[in-house]
């Protein structure tokens, strides 16, 4: 087996999620790879686009979704810029899974705060939607989501979805006129509704400036570090722990995580 | 323990190369040396009259196509096993062998490229007669433990090899050879003791080499981050995967890469977690003496000396790693 | 000598006239030495200046602010180095104290460890240093010592032109593009090179003989009038490749035809024209 | 086996020669289809980059056009192509590509004939050598 042999994939369709964020629904060529594949919250992919590079994204569909994967890229770079002008049916190369996932079956009886911003959504709604599926499995579920503008919002299709089981807070930095939802940063909503820390596990994605503020909110309403989970991010290339480029201290964000929690992180060099 | 003369050196490698690829330091240009296969009738220098580069270029190429994609089929370019013999690469070098081991082929997903010139290779490892002014091997480790990596070790002794085969197929491969008497063994052993000079302490090393250490900044101000150090490693894996559009379709290469690189972390979005000289000097001492010793147990330098001798800028990772320049 | 530029570094801290000295220090042997930077007088003891002073320092000026006041001994080489940055407008002249230092040729450390001497000769001297025929820096504040050019000049290197095309692919084939010769160049500043850009992509990583010819001859022409033929990319090429030798031509050919030599013109060559240029545009019926 | 169509970059000049070329083709006048045209602003836009890049890629001539000195519509770009283009002209003998396969000249917007007359003598020039071959 070739761990650098992606599989063929193809576009089944894509979703624009905000002026710079589309998400691909991907479907396995190979009747075989589909059968095989299987994955946890949490996990990430490294996506070829043939003859451009490739580039690393996490699976932000959730295993309770059978027989498509999907994966929401921003445009910034060479190959997200030709993910971008890809059209449906286009055949795309996947490595999958990589990576470690959310415990998700340590919080089995426990509440979950979910507080993202912006595209960090992407890793948090694979482990959502899979708690939302086993909603007897775990507490009371809750979402805090902001982002710069209204348009900014991902997966819009599915906060109806969401809110059947959980509850789900929107918040925008800056409203237009059609927004009646809250203004303000995910921070100070969280501040505002201050859920409580007993028996909760938090998970928070963002740009690193929101997560700096979530983290002091989390701390002052009694998280404890080992219960507030994150995904990192570095410049990844092979996936696999080999190329080493993604490592912070001794710890390889491709293969210890990219799920940390807070006390591990507290044990690596400031880096990231 | 066998003896080969120096003279017999071309009749060996004839003899070798009937069963296996004979790879060895060859002449490339004016100056140096460099692991090549060994073309017939050429002949290998290891008799230490060369700067020989490090066998990275070997067991990793400057580039190698991993697959392309023809007709829609991505079609793998993984090379055929075929049998090696390494012939001449210092005795640190067999050793970074074993780091690159735990790099590419531990854990659940092996590197089938590294591993398809690795599987069947027959290590020769020298123990040059002159030690290099730059070497530190027992700095880095127990040097005697690294003749395990190798299946006969070399030892110059000027006009002749001493061959002390240390696996079966290495007793095997030099069964043709004349037996050496003990005063030849006293003088093998004599010459490797050389080496094992200095200190090894992975610990101290580790305490020395503190990530917010306030040296850093100027160890690190005289670097021009060319990245020689890493490319003249024999330890150093660190590679970057590309794309190329060729006719038909596209390929996916792999190539050197080193962390002396501004763009090696630098990500899509324009954010670089190891913005300026500082933290990829330090990630490289650090990777080295610290991450990699917690990863598998194990130092990531060798102590051949390669980077002290390449260095534009003179930095010289002895000085570093031994406190003189971070105390 | 090593007594004179140590005091001369004191004097320049001592009064103020710079925030730190840019030098030379002691290495790990004696054919190699090290850049060192000094800041106070005590540092001015660690200075030295020998053969074995091959680094060319222009290159650690663009990693200080302009307004930086600093100190920085130069060769003649480094000197012109100097004074291309100047020209380009990257330091200012009036910030940096340049410490001139007569020379007859520097030591090529890899070939002075394998000859076992640091003597300078033709067998251990640096290539580029046979090319040369400065012995005193054009462009310096104070210049110490004397110094006489014992080297014998290296001829014609550039094969016939037959052969040429062969000779540069087997040469560009060993490159493995660390891109050592454009770390080390202190011209070669650009904040991003057009070898890093991922798009356009004017160049692949892929090591490849036509892939590196590109690199390099795209580094000759962004060097074509700015190259001062110090040698240090020659120098540090971890493959031998003769790195320099198509700029060196180049400079021989800029002297010709438009009569300027890199490092002593005020502007850069390619950012001013005349109009009585040689034109190669006009061809003869 | 065919006959050999060597490949040809024209770099041309917006306001000069591209109308060169354009007059050439509306006059009706016959030159080699030979020639890829690449259409800049200013012959000062003439990366050197461009041309190197063209060899590397195959192409076994490049021919540089732009506006006569003095004509130009930025009053001086071709001014400093004019220093630039003999320096990449030793360099690529340096590189041992010969001095036939590069070609530099001026044509105005009204020099049709002379556009068509230089492609032509620049393909049969070209079809003396060998082709340049990619270089890999």
């Amino acid at each position: 087996m070739n761990p650098y042999k992606p599989m063929l994939a193809k576009i089944e369709k894509i979703t624009v999620e905000t002026p710079d964020t589309k998400t691909f629904k991907v479907v396995f060529t190979d009747p075989e790879d589909a059968a095989n594949f299987d994955y946890k919250p949490g996990q990430f992919q490294q996506v070829s686009v043939f003859g451009v590079g490739e580039c690393t994204f996490c699976l932000t569909s959730s295993p309770t979704m059978k027989g498509y994967i999907e994966f929401s890229a921003k445009k910034v770079g060479v190959v997200t810029s030709a993910l971008h002008e890809a059209e449906e049916g286009d055949i795309i190369g996947i490595r999958a899974p990589l990576g470690n996932h959310f415990p998700t079956d340590e919080w089995k009886g426990k509440n979950l705060l979910f507080a993202g911003g912006g595209i960090g959504m992407a890793p948090m709604r694979s482990v959502l939607n899979y708690c939302l599926a086993h909603k007897e499995d775990y507490g009371k579920i809750t979402v805090i989501y902001g982002s710069r503008t209204p348009a900014d919002l991902s997966y819009k299709y599915e906060y109806d979805e969401w809110r059947k089981g959980a509850d789900v807070y929107l918040t925008v930095d800056a409203g237009d006129d059609s927004w009646t939802g809250r203004v303000g940063h995910v921070p100070g909503y969280l501040k505002e509704l201050a859920p409580s820390s007993e028996n909760t596990v938090a998970v928070t994605c963002g740009p690193p400036i929101m997560i700096k503020f979530v983290l002091q909110e989390l701390k002052a309403l009694g998280f404890e570090d080992e219960n507030i989970y994150t995904t990192l991010e570095m410049k990844m290339k092979c996936g696999i722990g080999k190329c080493g480029r993604c490592n912070i201290g001794s710890k390889f964000v491709c293969v210890d995580g990219p799920v940390f929690n807070y006390k591990e992180i507290a044990d690596l060099p400031q880096e990231f | 323990m066998k003896l080969l003369p120096k003279s017999g050196v071309a009749g060996f490698i004839k003899e070798l190369s009937k069963t296996r690829e004979v790879v060895a330091p060859v002449s490339d240009g004016e100056s140096y040396a460099v692991f090549k296969s060994v073309a017939p009738g050429e002949t290998p220098i290891i008799d230490g009259s060369r700067f020989i580069l490090s066998p990275r270029s070997w067991f990793m190429p400057g580039y190698e196509v991993l697959f392309e994609t023809k007709d829609g089929e991505i079609v793998d370019k993984t090379p055929e096993t075929k049998a090696y013999a390494t012939i001449g690469l210092y005795l640190a070098d067999a050793h970074a062998l074993e780091v690159f081991d735990r790099v590419f082929l531990d854990g659940d997903k092996p590197d089938p490229y590294y591993n398809a010139r690795r599987a069947d290779n027959a290590i020769f490892a020298l123990v040059p007669a002159k030690k290099r002014w730059s070497v530190f091997w027992g700095m880095t480790g127990n040097v005697c433990d690294w003749k395990k990596a190798c299946d006969v070790v070399m030892y110059d002794l000027g006009s002749e090899f001493v061959m002390e085969p240390m696996t079966d197929r290495g007793a095997e491969l030099t069964k043709s050879l004349a037996d050496a008497d003990d005063s030849k063994k006293a003088a093998a052993d004599a010459l490797l003791a050389r080496y094992d000079e200095g200190e090894v302490d992975v610990k101290a090393i580790g305490e020395r080499l503190m990530w917010d250490n306030p040296k850093w900044e100027e160890v690190s101000r005289k670097c021009v981050a060319c990245g020689v150090c890493t490319y003249g490693c024999p330890s150093c894996s660190c590679f970057d995967m590309r794309d190329d559009l060729k006719c038909g379709g596209a390929e996916r290469y792999r190539c050197l890469d080193s962390c002396q690189h501004a763009d090696f972390t630098l990500m899509g979005s324009g954010y670089n977690p190891r913005p300026g000289r500082m933290p990829r000097t330090r990630q490289r001492l650090l990777h080295k003496f610290k991450y990699q010793p917690e990863q598998f147990g194990m130092i990531g330098c060798v102590g051949c000396g390669r980077c002290v001798e390449l260095c534009p800028v003179g930095i010289d990772i002895r000085k570093i790693v031994g406190g003189k320049e971070t105390k | 000598m090593t007594d004179k530029l140590r005091e001369e570094a004191k004097r320049v801290l001592r009064e103020g006239i710079a925030e730190m000295v840019i030098g030379w220090a002691e290495g790990s042997a004696e054919f190699k030495t090290t850049p060192f930077f000094a800041f106070t007088e005590e540092d001015c003891d660690r200075l030295v200046w020998n053969t074995a002073c091959v680094n060319n320092l222009a290159k650690y000026l663009t990693d200080y602010p302009k307004e930086k006041k600093i100190a920085l001994c130069v060769k003649p080489c480094d000197s012109a180095s100097v004074n291309v940055l100047i020209a380009e407008n990257k330091v200012l002249r009036e910030n940096i104290y340049v410490i001139g230092l007569a020379c007859g040729g520097v030591i090529d450390p890899i070939k002075a460890a394998d000859a076992g001497t640091c003597e300078l000769s033709d067998a251990t001297a640096k290539y580029a240093c046979l090319h040369c025929v400065h012995d005193k820096p054009e462009v310096a504040d104070i210049v110490l010592g004397e110094a006489e050019r014992k080297l014998t000049p290296a001829g014609e290197d550039m094969p016939p032109f037959e052969e040429r095309r062969k000779y540069w692919e087997k040469e560009f084939d060993k490159c493995v593009r660390c891109y050592a010769c454009r770390q080390v160049c202190p011209n070669c500043y650009c904040e991003q090179c057009f070898a890093d850009r991922t798009d356009p992509k004017w160049t692949s990583r892929k090591p490849t003989a036509g892939e590196s010819w590109m690199f390099h001859a795209v580094r000759v022409m962004h060097m074509a009038g700015r190259c001062v033929g110090c040698g240090e990319c020659e120098r540090v090429c971890p493959k031998s490749i003769p790195v320099e030798k198509l700029s060196r031509e180049m400079a021989k050919y800029v002297k010709d035809i438009y009569d300027y030599t890199a490092g002593m013109g005020e502007k850069p060559l390619l950012g001013t024209y005349k109009d009585e240029d040689y034109d190669a545009g006009v061809h003869e019926e | 086996m065919s006959e050999y169509n060597p490949k040809i970059l024209a770099v041309l000049c917006n306001w000069c020669s591209y109308a060169g070329a354009d007059l050439a083709g509306s006059s009706r006048m016959h030159y080699p289809t030979n020639v890829r045209i690449l259409r800049v602003p200013c012959s000062g836009r003439v990366d050197p980059m461009f041309v190197l890049k063209a060899f590397k890629s195959g192409f076994d001539g490049v021919i540089v056009l732009g506006c006569h000195p003095g004509d130009c519509h930025y009053a001086k770009g071709n001014y400093y192509t004019r220093r630039r283009i003999p320096l990449l002209k030793n360099l690529l003998a340096n590189l041992g590509v010969p001095e036939e396969r590069f070609h530099f000249e001026w044509v105005s917007a009204s020099e049709g004939a002379r556009f068509a007359e230089l492609v032509t003598e620049f393909t049969a020039a070209l079809k003396e050598l060998p082709p340049m071959g990619k270089m890999i």
